[in-house]
């Protein structure tokens, strides 16, 4: 397994987040995690990508163990994340934001095409090329979060509701996208609330409920789940 | 009263309260101010010097009687608060820090520079009628009313203010309104705080009330805990009593003070009692009180 | 309710435009919306439907045009007044009072229909006190109706998030607003809490109110609204009932995608 | 009506204390930190060295001196607080400071209401003294020294015309300007020349112009140093030979900064130099020692009245055979021709201290030397 | 003579502006009010003064020197004092640097005592006259000296990576971090610059005014703070700018008589300027956009 969550513990002070979560990312795969409001899955991203300390438990990347590394070393291994709530920064252009998702890359010349392929993807971007990202719209800044992600050309990316304030089309746009850079060798862990979406096009998923994994299995079993078609599909 | 308490206490101790007192009110003033509505002012001396002068000038030229000296000085510092109010409260964040910090020091050398405030020389011989009594009333009156206004439509308010002002303003806040009235009341107990501090020391200098003071004030309620009561009167209490407490080290005391207040910041980042409000302490009794009242009143 | 029937219009939006340097936000856009329904304006992201919210509500002032409430010229004038004279919203970007707790949230809504002082607030007279009772009546009415009065002692910052945009409807509700705005209500919300939404929103038109609401969710904008306008780059492209606008070849092209169920 | 049980209380104890210590307590008022420490610390250690050779040399009345010090930190309420706490817990006879005037016009009133003395060893500010009868000061005041300079100008350097500079916008220089003209006229001097500078001034042309072709034989400055340097370079330039005289205004090497070679020759008073070649037994004494217990370095004005002051209070108190304030506070008042590290000291029906010598002091080669030392009656 | 007061005015802002870059850099990224920054400076003359009179340096090695221990010291007092305080409050951090700031001043004065220290000599001060002004040679130098420091500044900030890495990091610490960027080096970074930045300003002005004393830095650190808000919180041009008008500014309101109002004239002219420019003067105008 590419990526391994091992009994992990969260805690936010007193509010216990997740309780021992297993789960796993094989190479190549699409995962998806879903599950209601406050389940845990944002928590778990970003314990996985550094920014929360568990209280116990272990995440292993390739065999090795990245629990106690910092952010930065993470990202440097290949595992991006796009936050949730978009986090573009604010006070610099959208230009600038795709820059910083190059951060750690060395190619200049390769990053050069890369924006440009970001702009092809999200035209929306190019014309606002040079505006600062805090007064993007909603739906923009989401175009912003993704494409900084993409910019970065990671291993592993995590993607924490990427669908969220777009428009039907765009949202369509996205997972066709997911599903391109999963393609051209890119192994996803998706959270959405979109599930069906998620669903369509995951290889696996797990349900996420109060901070522990209660359902895991291929995705087109669970989308035919009866319970998880009342609870997470609306049906 | 003052006899009772120079039966217990020594006059030392008497000395140290009534000065704790005093800050206790200037720090309630700026607590409203920067802990509750959120705007930052680093020019809170320049309130207390307005209020002690203008206490400590009509008791000398005008013989005025103690109370109401003290409380012309309180409404100088409030007229001057909203003054400075009005232009410089559609500034934000630090840009406001320093417009009041700018003013505190514009106030200071003007005030060095007046003839009726002996300039440089200071202003000597005030009757020292401040005592530890009267002090103490003081603080009771501004803890009360404090307690009153951080429950009450305005002082919701001012919090709805710190925490999102374009979300305030949309739920109906008149937020320019709302600030001048929060800073018209902090610099008014900033006046009345200074007032007493000119009859207890009896002696007035400008140089006494720079930013260093305005900073001190911050530090108090910062490290007690922004916006709450309990905490604006455990950290003056703290910051004011421990270079006293500190005697013992001597030479040591300065370096330990600037020691502790870095220790006490990083063990409570929020302040000692950050989060900590009069009524929430109380939390559950009121439930319970709107609770009964509320059903009693569908009966 | 006789509201429905009565096609009073409550907003008006007079050929109104907002430009931002080059860039114009909002074109020439009208619009009209009567009392007591409820309408939607959908749109590519960043076509300017939050924009057109921010104006309304005076966040924003108009590059040209007027806004008319209730025949009344709205545009220039503060945000609170605004508030005061009826309009209440929630926005995109959850702006809650973090550190208060979520019932205190909700009072300050009630601003704007209360009127104690400060000076009020010392004496806290009869009146004073009844008035304060009055607010926590009415606000916890208002989180009742949201089903979050479970949580009214709790801080506004430790809700989940789909709670938290509840909240955002309580604390505009609490207003008594003749119109609100709802900018993307549903987002972040799973299939099930939208059902419980929809029908939240019903019961705010049912008790009289005007629902203006933006949102990306067709299922949910086409079961809800009255009427829908489509922004794209900042004009309106069309307008019309839900099927109308579902079958509109430009909204497919600009917004849609494809037809939806 | 209840502060005065308390004041008799306070007295009561004064005496048990005083009766029944075995050491003679006197407090240090003055900063350790901050922005005043300077002279804080230099007036305790001059405290401490008085302190030490009374008690090496078997105290007063039988008991030791004992300095108890405390440090306000520069901040006035913070002295006040000292203050207190000095005469309310420590019991102290007598306080020493504070060496500035502001802090001493704070804490005097407590002193004055417990029946404690206080003694400054640095105030020169006008309005100490008429605090009350229990506060003293044994700093050399303008008043003393102005005079006293402008005699000996004119007979010791035979001046018989001068030019007078003031800084208009400080108070230090307008007041000693005064003192200095009352002083021209009792000596009968003539002013040929009156020019008025501002503080931060740094173009002097005008006023030289207009004092040179008066041909002064020297010009009185009342300003501070760096106008003073800037003033003399421009009279240098002009081409006046005439040397400045001043005040402690002067007193610092800034002025030898902003002046270089025009200021050689300037002439500053002041109420205590360190100057072994010319000092008397006690002062080389005191010299010495101090050297001796700082590196080499020598003591300044804080130091050695910190000293005098101690010393003061110890010879008073051994006068009135008590060390209770209210019997020794009459000893100090008559205090007459005392001899000290600093001077002597004579005070004034009013306490206000006559201190002498005045030292004047020279620029050369670039320093301060004692130049003279001018005695005062 | 305006051009005179000009120039004077410029090499007291000169030195502002060093102090000020310090203060805006730590302040653009951690919103801090670095108040220890003063203090900082005040070691650095200190410093200084210890190179040139017990080691016997020469000017260029002094302040190396000074730089250097400066630098260190500002990344320790980072460690210690304020990344425990990260996240909390923006007024946290403050009453720690206040904190330190008490601690270093009282080091200072038990170390050093609290007399001033002169200077000592390291350069022969020279006049010369160009054309109108005379120019010393202490001023030529804290110019050059200065500008090469700011020049060096801007190029780090605009040209190179860590730059970019300072203003990622300043609006979102998680996010900077998931880009890849190290922000505890980041931060230290901006640590040890302003620190040097501070050093130098401390090491110049103690020759310019030939003393060094423990308080030097209480009001240096007001007055950066100050030129650093005027330019506008966080932006490096700001900062110069900021400096030298409240340099020019002062010398000139000494010049036009207003003396004893000195720093009156310096503030009035800065809220007047936060009036029409409330972000300063080279900050971005705020975006209200929701
Ligand atoms: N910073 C925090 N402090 C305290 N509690 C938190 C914090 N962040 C999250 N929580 C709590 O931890 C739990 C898990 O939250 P998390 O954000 O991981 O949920 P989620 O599954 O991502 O939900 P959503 O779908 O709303 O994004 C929730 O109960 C939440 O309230
Ligand atoms: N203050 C501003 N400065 C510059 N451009 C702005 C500003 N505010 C909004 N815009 C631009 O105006 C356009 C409309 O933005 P708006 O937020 O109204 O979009 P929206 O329709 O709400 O989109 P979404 O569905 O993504 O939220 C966007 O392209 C945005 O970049
Ligand atoms: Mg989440
Ligand atoms: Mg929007």
């Amino acid at each position: 397994m590419l990526l391994e969550v091992n009994d992990l513990h969260v805690s936010y002070g007193a509010i216990r987040a997740l309780k021992g979560i297993f789960c796993q990312v094989g190479e190549g795969e699409i995962v998806a995690l879903i599950g209601a409001n406050g389940a845990g899955k944002t928590t778990t991203l970003r314990t996985i990508s550094g920014l929360i300390r568990p209280q116990s438990g272990t995440i292993t990347y390739k065999g090795q163990p990245i629990t106690k590394m910092p952010p930065h070393q993470i990202v440097s291994l290949g595992i991006c994340q796009v936050p949730e709530g978009r986090r573009v920064f604010t006070r610099m252009t959208v230009l600038e934001n795709l820059e910083m998702g190059a951060y750690t890359r060395k190619d200049k010349a390769n990053v050069k095409a890369d924006i440009e392929k970001v702009f092809q993807r999200f035209p929306r971007l190019a014309e606002r090329k040079s505006q600062l990202a805090g007064t993007l719209s909603g739906g923009e800044q989401q175009m912003l979060a993704m494409g900084r992600a993409l910019m970065s050309r990671p291993t592993v990316l995590l993607m924490d509701e990427p669908s969220m304030g777009l428009a039907p089309m765009l949202v369509q746009e996205i997972f066709s996208i997911i599903k391109e850079i999963n393609q051209a060798g890119t192994t996803i862990l998706l959270v959405e609330q979109n599930a069906h979406m998620a669903l369509s096009i995951a290889n696996r998923a797990y349900v996420l409920e109060t901070g522990e994994i209660v359902l895991s299995g291929p995705a087109r079993d669970l989308a035919n789940n009866p319970e998880v078609q009342k609870a997470y599909l609306g049906e | 009263m003052d006899s009772i308490f120079s039966m217990f206490l020594n006059d030392y101790y008497i000395q140290v309260l009534t000065m704790l007192g005093i800050y206790l009110i200037g720090a309630l003033g700026l607590n409203l101010i920067t802990g509750v509505t959120g705007q930052l002012s680093f020019g809170h001396a320049a309130f207390l010097s307005i209020g002690a002068y203008t206490s400590a000038i009509l008791s000398l030229k005008l013989h005025t009687p103690f109370g109401l000296a003290i409380l012309a000085g309180g409404l100088m510092a409030g007229l001057w608060g909203v003054l400075l109010g009005y232009p410089t409260l559609r500034l934000t964040g630090d840009y406001l820090g320093i417009a009041t910090l700018g003013f505190g020091e514009i106030v200071r050398v003007v005030f060095l520079n007046m003839t009726i405030t002996g300039g440089a020389l200071g202003l000597a011989g005030i009757p020292r009628n401040t005592t530890l009594t009267v002090v103490l009333l003081v603080v009771i009156l501004s803890v009360w009313a404090m307690v009153r206004l951080e429950n009450s439509r305005f002082g919701r308010s001012l919090v709805a203010i710190r925490e999102d002002e374009i979300a305030a303003e949309a739920m109906g806040v008149n937020i320019t309104t709302a600030k001048i009235t929060a800073f018209a009341i902090g610099t008014f107990l900033a006046g009345i705080s200074g007032g007493l501090y000119a009859h207890l020391i009896q002696y007035l200098n400008p140089s006494d009330f720079g930013f260093l003071k305005s900073f001190e004030f911050l530090t108090f309620i910062v490290l007690g805990g922004l916006g709450s009561i309990p905490g604006v009167i455990l950290g003056t209490s703290v910051l004011t009593l421990a270079p006293e407490f500190l005697r013992f080290i001597s030479d040591y005391r300065m370096l330990v003070y600037g020691l502790l207040m870095v220790f006490m910041m990083i063990v409570r980042p929020r302040g000692l009692l950050g989060g900590v409000q009069l009524r929430r302490l109380f939390a559950k009794k009121n439930v319970q009180q709107t609770g009964t009242s509320a059903s009693g009143g569908a009966n | 309710m006789g509201v429905k029937y009565m096609t009073k219009t409550i907003l008006e939006l007079d050929n109104v435009t907002i430009r931002f340097g080059g860039l114009t936000a909002v074109d020439s856009v009208d619009m009209k919306i009567e009392e007591g329904t409820i309408r939607a304006l959908i749109g590519p992201n960043g076509a300017g439907k939050s924009t057109i919210f921010n104006l309304i509500t005076g966040i924003y002032a108009p590059t040209a045009g007027e806004i008319r409430f209730m025949g009344n010229k709205i545009n220039g004038l503060k945000p609170h007044v605004i508030t005061k004279m009826g309009i209440a919203r929630t926005f995109q970007n959850i702006r809650l009072f973090g550190e208060m707790t979520v019932l205190d949230n909700v009072k300050i809504g009630m601003h704007c229909r209360t009127c104690t002082g400060f000076l009020g607030a010392l004496v806290r007279s009869p009146r004073v006190k009844a008035e304060e009772r009055a607010i926590t009546e009415a606000s916890m009415e208002a989180l009742k109706l949201m089903e979050l009065d479970h949580k009214a002692d709790e801080l506004a910052m430790n809700l989940p998030y789909g709670e938290q945009r509840r909240l955002e409807i309580a604390r505009a509700l609490a207003s008594r607003p003749k119109l609100i705005l709802l900018d993307e209500p549903a987002a972040g919300m799973n299939p099930q809490e939208k059902q419980t939404l929809m029908s939240m929103i019903r019961k705010i038109q049912a008790m009289g109110l005007t629902i203006f609401l933006v949102e990306h969710d067709m299922k949910f904008v086409m079961s809800l609204s009255d009427r829908i306008a489509v922004l794209d780059y900042g004009r309106k492209i069309a307008a019309g009932s839900p099927a109308e606008v579902q079958r509109n070849p430009a909204v497919i092209a600009a917004y849609l995608g494809k037809e939806v169920v | 009506g209840c502060g005065g049980g308390g004041q008799e209380k306070k007295a009561a104890e004064g005496d048990k204390a005083a009766a029944g210590g075995d050491t003679i307590k006197i407090g240090f008022l003055g900063a350790k930190t901050g922005g005043h420490a300077a002279y804080g610390v230099e007036t305790l250690k001059g405290m401490k060295m008085a302190a030490k050779d009374i008690n090496d040399a078997g105290g007063i009345l039988g008991k030791k001196i004992e300095i108890i010090e405390e440090d306000h930190g520069s901040k006035v309420s913070e002295g006040t607080n000292v203050t207190q706490k000095l005469i309310t817990r420590d019991k102290v006879v007598a306080i020493v400071g504070d060496p500035t005037t502001g802090i001493t016009k704070a804490a005097a009133p407590i002193a004055q209401q417990n029946k404690v003395v206080l003694l400054s060893a640095g105030a020169v500010g006008t309005g100490v003294v008429e605090i009350g009868d229990y506060i003293f000061r044994d700093t050399l005041l303008d008043a003393v020294a102005a005079p006293a300079v402008t005699k000996y100008l004119n007979e010791k350097l035979g001046w018989k015309k001068v030019a007078v500079i003031t800084s208009m916008n400080n108070d230090y220089s307008v007041g000693l300007t005064k003192l200095f003209k009352e002083a021209l006229a009792a000596n009968k001097m003539e002013i040929v020349a009156e020019q008025s500078i501002q503080d931060g001034d740094q173009n002097f042309a005008a006023q030289v112009t207009a004092i040179k072709d008066k041909n002064p034989d020297g010009i009185i400055f009342t300003g501070y140093y760096t106008e003073g340097g800037l003033f003399m370079k421009e009279a240098r330039k002009q081409g006046m030979k005439a040397v400045m005289v001043g005040g402690d205004g002067l007193l610092s090497d800034v002025l030898m900064k902003m002046g270089g070679d025009a200021v050689e020759g300037s002439m500053v008073y002041c109420g205590f130099a360190a100057d072994e070649a010319k000092a008397g037994e006690k002062t080389k004494k005191f010299i010495e020692a101090y050297k001796a217990g700082n590196n080499g370095a020598l003591p300044d004005m804080f130091s050695a009245q910190g000293y005098d002051a101690v010393m003061l209070i110890a010879d008073a108190i051994k006068a009135a055979g008590s060390d209770n304030p209210e019997k020794f506070r009459a000893e100090l008042a008559k205090t007459k021709d005392w001899i000290g590290v600093s001077g002597t000291i004579t005070f004034r029906e009013n306490r206000e201290p006559i201190k002498s010598p005045v030292y004047l002091l020279e620029v050369k080669g670039g320093k301060f030397v004692v130049k003279d030392t001018v005695d005062v009656k | 003579m305006l051009s005179q007061q000009l120039l004077n005015g410029i090499t007291l802002g000169a030195t502002y502006a060093l102090i000020a870059l310090g203060y805006t850099m730590v302040y653009g990224i951690i919103q801090l009010i670095n108040f220890a920054h003063g203090e900082i400076y005040m070691v650095g003359a200190f410093v200084g003064v210890l190179m040139v009179s017990v080691f016997q340096q020469g000017l260029l090695v002094s302040l190396v020197a000074a730089m250097l221990a400066c630098m260190i010291m500002g990344v320790t007092i980072e460690r210690i004092a304020y990344r425990p305080l990260r996240r909390s409050t923006r007024l946290a951090p403050l009453i720690s640097a206040i904190g330190v700031s008490i601690f270093l001043q009282t080091l200072m004065t038990k170390i050093k005592g609290p007399q001033p220290v002169a200077f000592p000599p390291v350069i022969n001060d020279a006049l010369y006259k160009l054309g109108p002004v005379e120019i010393s040679k202490v001023q030529i130098i804290i110019l050059i000296v200065a500008s090469l420091l700011m020049a060096g500044l801007h190029f780090i900030v605009k040209y190179v990576k860590i730059g970019k890495a300072m203003r990622a990091a300043s609006e979102d610490y998680d996010t900077a971090a998931l880009m890849g960027i190290n922000v505890n080096r980041v931060i230290s970074f901006t640590f040890a610059i302003g620190s040097a930045l501070a050093a130098a300003g401390g090491v110049l002005v103690g020759i310019y005014f030939n003393s060094v004393s423990p308080f030097m830095g209480v009001l240096a650190g007001l007055k950066a703070f100050c030129a650093a808000v005027l330019g506008g919180i966080g932006s490096i041009p700001g900062a110069m700018l900021g400096g030298l008008f409240l340099g020019v500014a002062e010398t000139l309101g000494v010049a036009g008589g207003f003396d004893l109002y000195k720093d009156a004239i310096a503030f009035t002219l800065l809220i007047i300027v936060l009036l029409f420019r409330p972000t300063g003067l080279l900050g971005r105008p705020i975006q209200r956009k929701v």
